[in-house]
């Protein structure tokens, strides 16, 4: 066992607090549209790799930053309109396995057709933001780390601004609330669908070009997809705030885990052992820390 | 499942089936039919049919069965190794019964977790297995590469060395595997995986024990799995590594079994069938059209493009899959004397 | 499976036609089930409060109240679904703070739903047989071998559920799907599945809810049978009082959870408290948590 | 009734069974081979791993046409080849296998996939084809006398970790210099990954430094806790033994913990433009191995520029990865293929070659640094040296630094310790003899050649 050494362990803590900011960013798009459609969106990592490949396809080709990310925006609005009405609206009355196996389709569909007109080549994002590291108090924190997490606190301000005090976002608590009480009641679900997808679209813009411009943008950004699960599992499917707990918690607990047990593994456990960290929340919680609690009857 | 009484007795079309499969093909097929598109395509069908049980019929998720596939295959590398004399077919099922005690395993979350949640942590038991095989090399006989070649096939002094002689081997096994699952299926233990599926609650209230049936069907799954993914290794590619059982091997058994038509053992067949011929298809066919317009990278990518939308495009027209589609067609070609 | 004849059981054939009791088994002094002062909140809203009921054997114990009075909230709690606060349920001198619902089938308990929970995957003949599941010893290897212990108990199971088929003339249809019939059948087979056990206590949960009259008819012959038959004591909630005063021995009524009648059809008919509940005298309504 | 529009399905079913039998029937190529040599491509151009795919074989292609165009073939035996697309995955690997085996005149394999030559290795031995996995592949390949038709050529782990060693060695000032330095290897989870650990704990006993390997679960998007315990740990130099989206993340994260990328050296899968560009200004610095120097200043390069890609018939799609190191790989790849098959000529006549044949070329390939520069591969790469019983041909290596807009050499020609490693070697080469009771083969045995064509089992 290394020789514990506070300062390291901060360090380590904080690193994972901000690579945990990074997994929230992806969950929070899936949160978007399971609370609106109890849809499970598998497909939001192939619209990271697809928001981002746009984006960086564009600035390559000249477009100046502004307008290639208007026009990236755009794309993801289109998507988001385009998946609601071919493959949501049909499946509408569906279990929700169904549906989840549906975006498994879509997540294929996206890769394909983001390669297919982007190519496959690896491309370099810079985002203006250096990632020089800066020393506080005997701990290194990351520049880059701490405008992200920046970014995500706005997004979710954002959004909890969105949900709380604007009348798309009631109607988007109530479609979450009770589908059909919300159709009932004459709101047009199939818009506020639509509006949830596009909203997921922008949210994997935003995660697309923070991990593009770390892990540059290629096919394997579709993986981080991987990275956000155990979040929703942990911080419940349905709940922004849970996205944002839950990645501070996986985060961590990964990077902790990972330096500190380790060792005794032979090491690279992370990509299992944020699966175990969310499975003990669950059996104590099983629909997660913030989920809506199903109450079970016949 | 309720027999349709058709014009034909209903043991004639299994029997037909065999008779083709067993007599027919090795007579006219060429090697590379068996060894690129039979050998797998039993190697799949046979995950797909463990796969059905516990999706199809228990009606409980998992987005692992490839980790179930590795598990298998080295356990019975590490059987076949070690214990030396072990017929092959005793490391065959004993790897099958490796894999059963690791579903039972990762099938406890399933009596708390349930739909999205309990898929997600069947992932957990796709990493963990990914990364154990790859990390002590004991399980690859302490090869560093951590690759695993698979041992001669020898049955009863028989040698199935061959390309017809693995495809016989995968074939027989598929066959005794597919006929003890279609026989579950209709007994009252297959009755309890579907009244588990169907109204969980109401299953527990008159008397169905409901945790024992949710860990029957992990267990006897991750047996039929397991052996598949001993197959897989055995008769088909020979030598694997645990990247080869990743989680696209999860997702391609998830899109057989939908495409193929969930709570069916012919479906995983049908899907089996179509997602193993179909890339091989497309190439060709996208070769031959666009000739070599196209570098084959394009091609394999608007393969994947295909995929995703067929499974979309079933999902949405015909839940029932490929299975309800053919009977759909049989009854139209072959009225039934007595159907209106 | 084509129609089974029923295996020669000794059991007596109530005569439908006459109507008739013929042998109503004497109700034995021990209640089979009691309920002691049930209270029952969901995060803060009071579904039952402090409910008393017992219920003797072989008797047809009805309650009844306006929509969302707790109604079935009672059988959850007698089915284990939810924990009551306070208060305990006893089963055939059994005491349970909450009814383990896996142990349901082996106390003798039986259930029908209010929206229906037949298996749709399954046949009629299958959703009936399975409803004998509990009393199954041979395990799934000796069930695909299909010999010895396990072919009995199948042979049992198809002669059992024959009999019940058969009861509730269902004979029509055994072979198909559950799901695709119509709903009145739906609900004969819910009873169905729920009567192959013998149970002790049968609960029914508004089992004529959305029938027509005559289906209605048949219904009530059906549950006033199963008492006769098989002895079974029943605890019938049902909205149609005309139904549930004809059928039941005693009545109890509840209102916002609370028990403010119980006796004969007739004393509670002539109650004053039962009529301002049922016609509405205004007093403040309770926010109401319906849980079907 | 669900209403299904049956006239598509029943379309779609007939155009299925129609290309069902297609494929049943195999592809039986009858046309009489008018003195050409083949060579199948397992490619892939699509996946994680499509950079390294499109680039190497990108430039194998363009070498062969360049002698295709020039010289007309080989002694006039015209090149021909087939790509099968494997996305990098071993079942698709062996597909393209399968279909493309029984094609007469077939010269060598050449998959550049780790895991596809291994599911590889029983199957050329039993067809007489050679397997050529350049830089990588099994290290016990080298020995020829337990792996008659594997060629890991110029290349194989051990040798790479030996010179980067010794690089190591030279920067700090002697290889004694090693003694007491800490050394950390970080190593992308994968059997190519794990290879090469053995040898780095036996070099770190032999010069006395202390060597700490850490995994970096595939595919590696996030490396937090791995470069945190790197930075704890405080070694002098760090080897990156990645592939894929791990380099690029490595060096990004190695700049976020404040790690200089100066002191990351590369190995010869963490060594191409695609594994840096993506890091951006961080990779500024960092020190690579490569058997072939980047850049299209070579006169070979030139010519295929001329020639190839000026004939419109050019393979990469992206004209300025021209002599980027997967490119010059791809070529260097193709000159060793192609002489080989020339040495073969000289023995066997100037026609169509059996693998056999193919594989006696490789035997006897002797490219000393005179013939390299004939070729117009002058500091390109070195030379090579393969005998019948060291299939590695003890290629020498060099090591190039990123400047953020293209490499540059900044070592002469190093050559690995290979009197040390050719013990450990045949050690794990006899072990996996015995386990599959395989006889060495004798010197005299090597020089017996199969010349009938081949054709694979029916």
């Amino acid at each position: 066992m290394p020789d514990f050494d506070p300062l390291f362990f901060a360090e380590v803590l904080v690193g994972g607090l901000l690579a945990g900011v990074m997994y929230s960013l992806v969950a929070i798009g899936f949160v978007l549209i399971y609370k609106t459609s109890r849809v499970l969106n598998f497909a939001q990592g192939s619209m990271v790799l697809l928001a981002a490949l746009t984006f960086v396809s564009l600035l390559e080709r000249g477009v100046p930053f502004w307008a290639s990310l208007l026009l990236a925006l755009a794309a993801m609005v289109l998507l988001g309109l385009a998946i609601e009405r071919t493959v949501l609206r049909p499946l509408v009355n569906k279990p929700p396995i169904t549906l989840f196996m549906a975006t498994l389709g879509l997540s294929y569909v996206i890769e394909g057709v983001a390669q297919l007109v982007w190519g496959t080549q690896v491309h370099g994002l810079d985002l203006g933001i250096d990632d020089k590291p800066f020393e506080v108090g005997g701990i290194l924190i990351s520049k880059f780390d701490l405008v992200a997490a920046g970014i995500a606190a706005a997004m979710v301000a954002l959004l909890t601004g969105f949900f709380r005090y604007t009348r798309i976002g009631l109607a988007f608590r109530a479609a979450a609330d009770d589908q059909f009480a919300a159709f009932a009641v004459g709101l047009r679900l199939t818009r506020i669908w639509a509006t949830a997808w596009v909203a997921a679209g922008v949210v994997a813009l935003v995660a697309g070009l923070l991990w593009g411009a770390r892990l540059g943008v290629q096919f394997s950004l579709s993986f981080v997809v991987l990275k956000a699960l155990p979040v929703l599992v942990l911080g419940g499917f349905d709940s922004i705030i849970g996205a944002i707990v839950g990645g501070l918690i996986i985060g961590a607990g990964e990077k902790l885990s990972e330096v500190y047990i380790g060792p005794f593994f032979g090491g690279g456990i992370e990509s299992w052992f944020a699966y175990v960290i969310a499975l003990v929340f669950l059996l104590v919680r099983p629909a997660g820390l913030f989920g809506q609690q199903l109450v079970e009857s016949a | 499942m309720n027999a349709s009484a058709s014009r034909f007795p209903r043991w004639l079309s299994p029997v037909a089936l065999l008779a083709v499969a067993y007599g027919v093909l090795p007579l006219v097929g060429s090697s590379y039919l068996f060894e690129a598109i039979l050998t797998p395509f039993l190697a799949l069908s046979l995950a797909a049919v463990g796969l059905n049980l516990l999706t199809g019929y228990a009606g409980q998720v998992s987005l692992g069965s490839a980790a179930f596939m590795a598990v298998g295959a080295f356990a019975a590398y590490n059987f076949n190794l070690r214990v030396h004399g072990l017929p092959l077919l005793a490391s065959l099922v004993l790897a099958g019964l490796v894999a059963t005690a690791l579903g039972v395993v990762f099938g406890l979350p399933s009596l708390r977790l349930r739909g999205f949640y309990l898929a997600v942590s069947t992932l957990a038991a796709q990493f963990f297995v990914e990364w154990a095989l790859t990390k002590f090399s004991w399980f690859s006989n302490n090869n560093p590469s951590g690759v695993i070649d698979a041992p001669s096939l020898r049955i009863f002094g028989f040698s199935f060395d061959s390309s017809i002689g693995r495809y016989l081997f995968a074939l027989t096994i598929v066959v005794v595997l597919t006929g003890l699952a279609q026989r579950l299926v209709d007994t009252q233990t297959g009755h309890n995986f579907i009244a588990v599926r169907d109204n969980e609650l109401a299953a527990k209230v008159i008397g169905v024990p409901v945790l024992r049936t949710k860990l029957l069907a992990f267990a006897i799954s991750s047996f039929i799995i397991g052996v598949a993914g001993a197959l897989w290794a055995f008769a088909y590619l020979r030598t694997v590594e645990p990247a080869g059982f990743n989680l696209d091997r999860s997702f391609q058994i998830v899109f057989i079994i939908i495409i193929g038509g969930l709570a069916s053992i012919r479906g995983a067949f049908f899907g089996a069938a179509l997602l193993a011929v179909f890339p091989l298809i497309l190439s060709r066919v996208g070769s031959y059209l666009l000739g070599d317009r196209f570098d084959s990278g394009v091609l394999d990518m608007s393969q994947r493009l295909v995929l995703g939308s067929l499974i979309i495009f079933f999902l949405i027209a015909e839940p029932d899959g490929l299975v309800a589609l053919w009977d759909r067609l049989k009854r139209r070609l072959l009225p039934m004397p007595n159907n209106p | 499976m084509s129609n089974l004849t029923a295996k020669s059981t000794p059991v007596s054939i109530v005569d439908r036609s006459t109507n008739k009791e013929v042998n109503r088994p004497i109700p034995v002094p021990s209640p089979t089930l009691r309920l002691e002062s049930i209270t029952l909140s969901f995060g803060g809203v009071k579904a039952v409060a402090d409910f008393e009921l017992t219920v003797d054997t072989g008797e047809i114990r009805a309650i009844i109240g306006p929509n969302g009075a707790g109604k079935s909230s009672l059988l959850n709690v007698i089915s284990g679904f939810y924990r009551p606060q306070r208060g305990h349920v006893w089963i055939d001198g059994r005491k349970f703070a909450q009814v383990p619902t896996q142990q349901l089938a082996r106390l003798g308990v039986a259930r029908t739903f209010q929206n229906l929970a037949l298996f749709k995957g399954l046949s009629v003949l299958e959703n009936v047989v399975i409803g004998w599941a509990a009393v199954r010893h041979a395990n799934f290897v000796e069930q695909i071998v299909g010999l010895g212990r396990a072919r009995r108990e199948r042979e049992d199971a198809l002669a059992r559920a024959g009999e019940i088929i058969d009861f509730l003339d269902l004979n029509a249809v055994p072979d198909r799907l559950a799901g695709a019939l119509p709903y009145g059948l739906q609900k004969r087979v819910e009873l169905a599945r729920a009567l192959v056990a013998r149970p002790k206590i049968l609960l029914l949960d508004e089992p004529m809810a959305g029938m027509t009259v005559t289906e209605k008819q048949e219904m009530t012959r059906f549950v006033r049978a199963a008492r006769d038959e098989f002895g079974t004591t029943v605890i019938l909630i049902e909205h149609d009082i005309g139904i549930v005063m004809g059928l039941s021995d005693r009545v109890a009524v509840l209102d916002h959870g609370r028990k403010i009648a119980d006796g004969s059809p007739a004393e509670v008919q002539a109650n004053q408290a039962v009529i301002d509940a049922y016609l509405g005298v205004a007093h403040d309504d309770a926010p109401e948590e319906v849980y079907a | 009734m669900k209403t299904i529009k049956l006239i598509p399905t029943l379309g779609r079913r007939f155009a299925l069974s129609a290309a069902l039998a297609v494929t049943i029937s195999g592809t039986t190529f009858q046309t009489k081979a008018a003195d050409e040599q083949f060579f199948p491509l397992q490619s892939y151009r699509v996946g994680p791993y499509a950079a390294g795919g499109t680039g190497f074989f990108g430039g194998f292609i363009d070498y062969l046409n360049l002698i295709n165009i020039r010289d007309g073939g080989v002694n006039g035996v015209k090149l021909t080849w087939a790509e099968g697309e494997t996305q990098y995955e071993v079942e698709r690997g062996v597909e393209v296998y399968e279909r493309l085996k029984n094609h007469p005149g077939i010269a060598a394999w050449n998959p550049l996939s780790v895991g596809i030559a291994y599911a590889m290795i029983d199957r050329i031995t039993q067809d007489k084809t050679p397997l050529i996995t350049i830089n990588h592949g099994r290290t016990d390949s080298t020995d020829g006398r337990v792996f008659p038709y594997v060629f890991p050529l110029l290349l194989n782990p051990y040798s790479e970790t030996s010179a980067i060693i010794n690089y190591i060695g030279t920067k700090l000032g002697g290889l004694d210099q090693l003694k007491g330095k800490k050394l950390v290897v970080l190593y992308h989870g994968s059997p190519y990954g794990k290879e090469t650990i053995p040898i780095y704990e036996l070099l770190a006993q032999k010069y006395g430094f202390t060597v700490q390997q850490i995994e970096v679960p595939h595919p590696g998007n996030e490396q937090e806790s791995q470069w945190l315990t790197i930075r704890r740990a405080k070694p002098e130099y760090v080897v990156l033994r990645g592939w894929g989206v791990m380099n690029p993340v490595a060096i990004k994260t190695a700049q976020k913990v404040g790690f200089p990328a100066d002191h990351i050296v590369g190995n010869v899968w963490s060594n191409s433009e695609e594994d840096v560009t993506p890091a951006g200004e961080a990779a500024k610095g960092y020190v690579a191995i490569t058997t072939q120097a980047s850049g299209a200043q070579y006169p070979v390069l030139q010519e295929i520029v001329k020639t190839v890609y000026g004939a419109g018939k050019g393979n990469l799609e992206d004209k300025n990865r021209i002599g980027s190191v997967y490119h010059n790989l791809g070529i260097v790849n193709g000159i060793l293929n192609v002489e080989a098959v020339r040495t073969a000529q000289e023995k066997f006549g100037h026609r169509t070659l059996t693998g056999d044949e193919v594989r006696w070329g490789f035997e006897h390939l002797k490219l000393d640094p005179a013939r390299v520069e004939a070729l117009g591969a002058k500091d390109l790469f070195h030379s090579i040296n393969v005998t019948w019983d060291n299939h590695e041909g003890d290629g020498y290596v060099t090591f190039q630094r990123w400047d953020g807009k293209k490499w540059n050499v900044v070592s002469d020609w190093i050559a690995p310790d290979w009197a040390l490693l050719r013990p450990i070697i045949e050690k794990s080469a006899t072990a996996y003899a015995t386990e599959h009771n395989i006889q060495l083969r004798t010197a005299a045995e090597a020089e017996r050649v199969d010349t009938k064509p081949y054709v694979a089992n029916k």
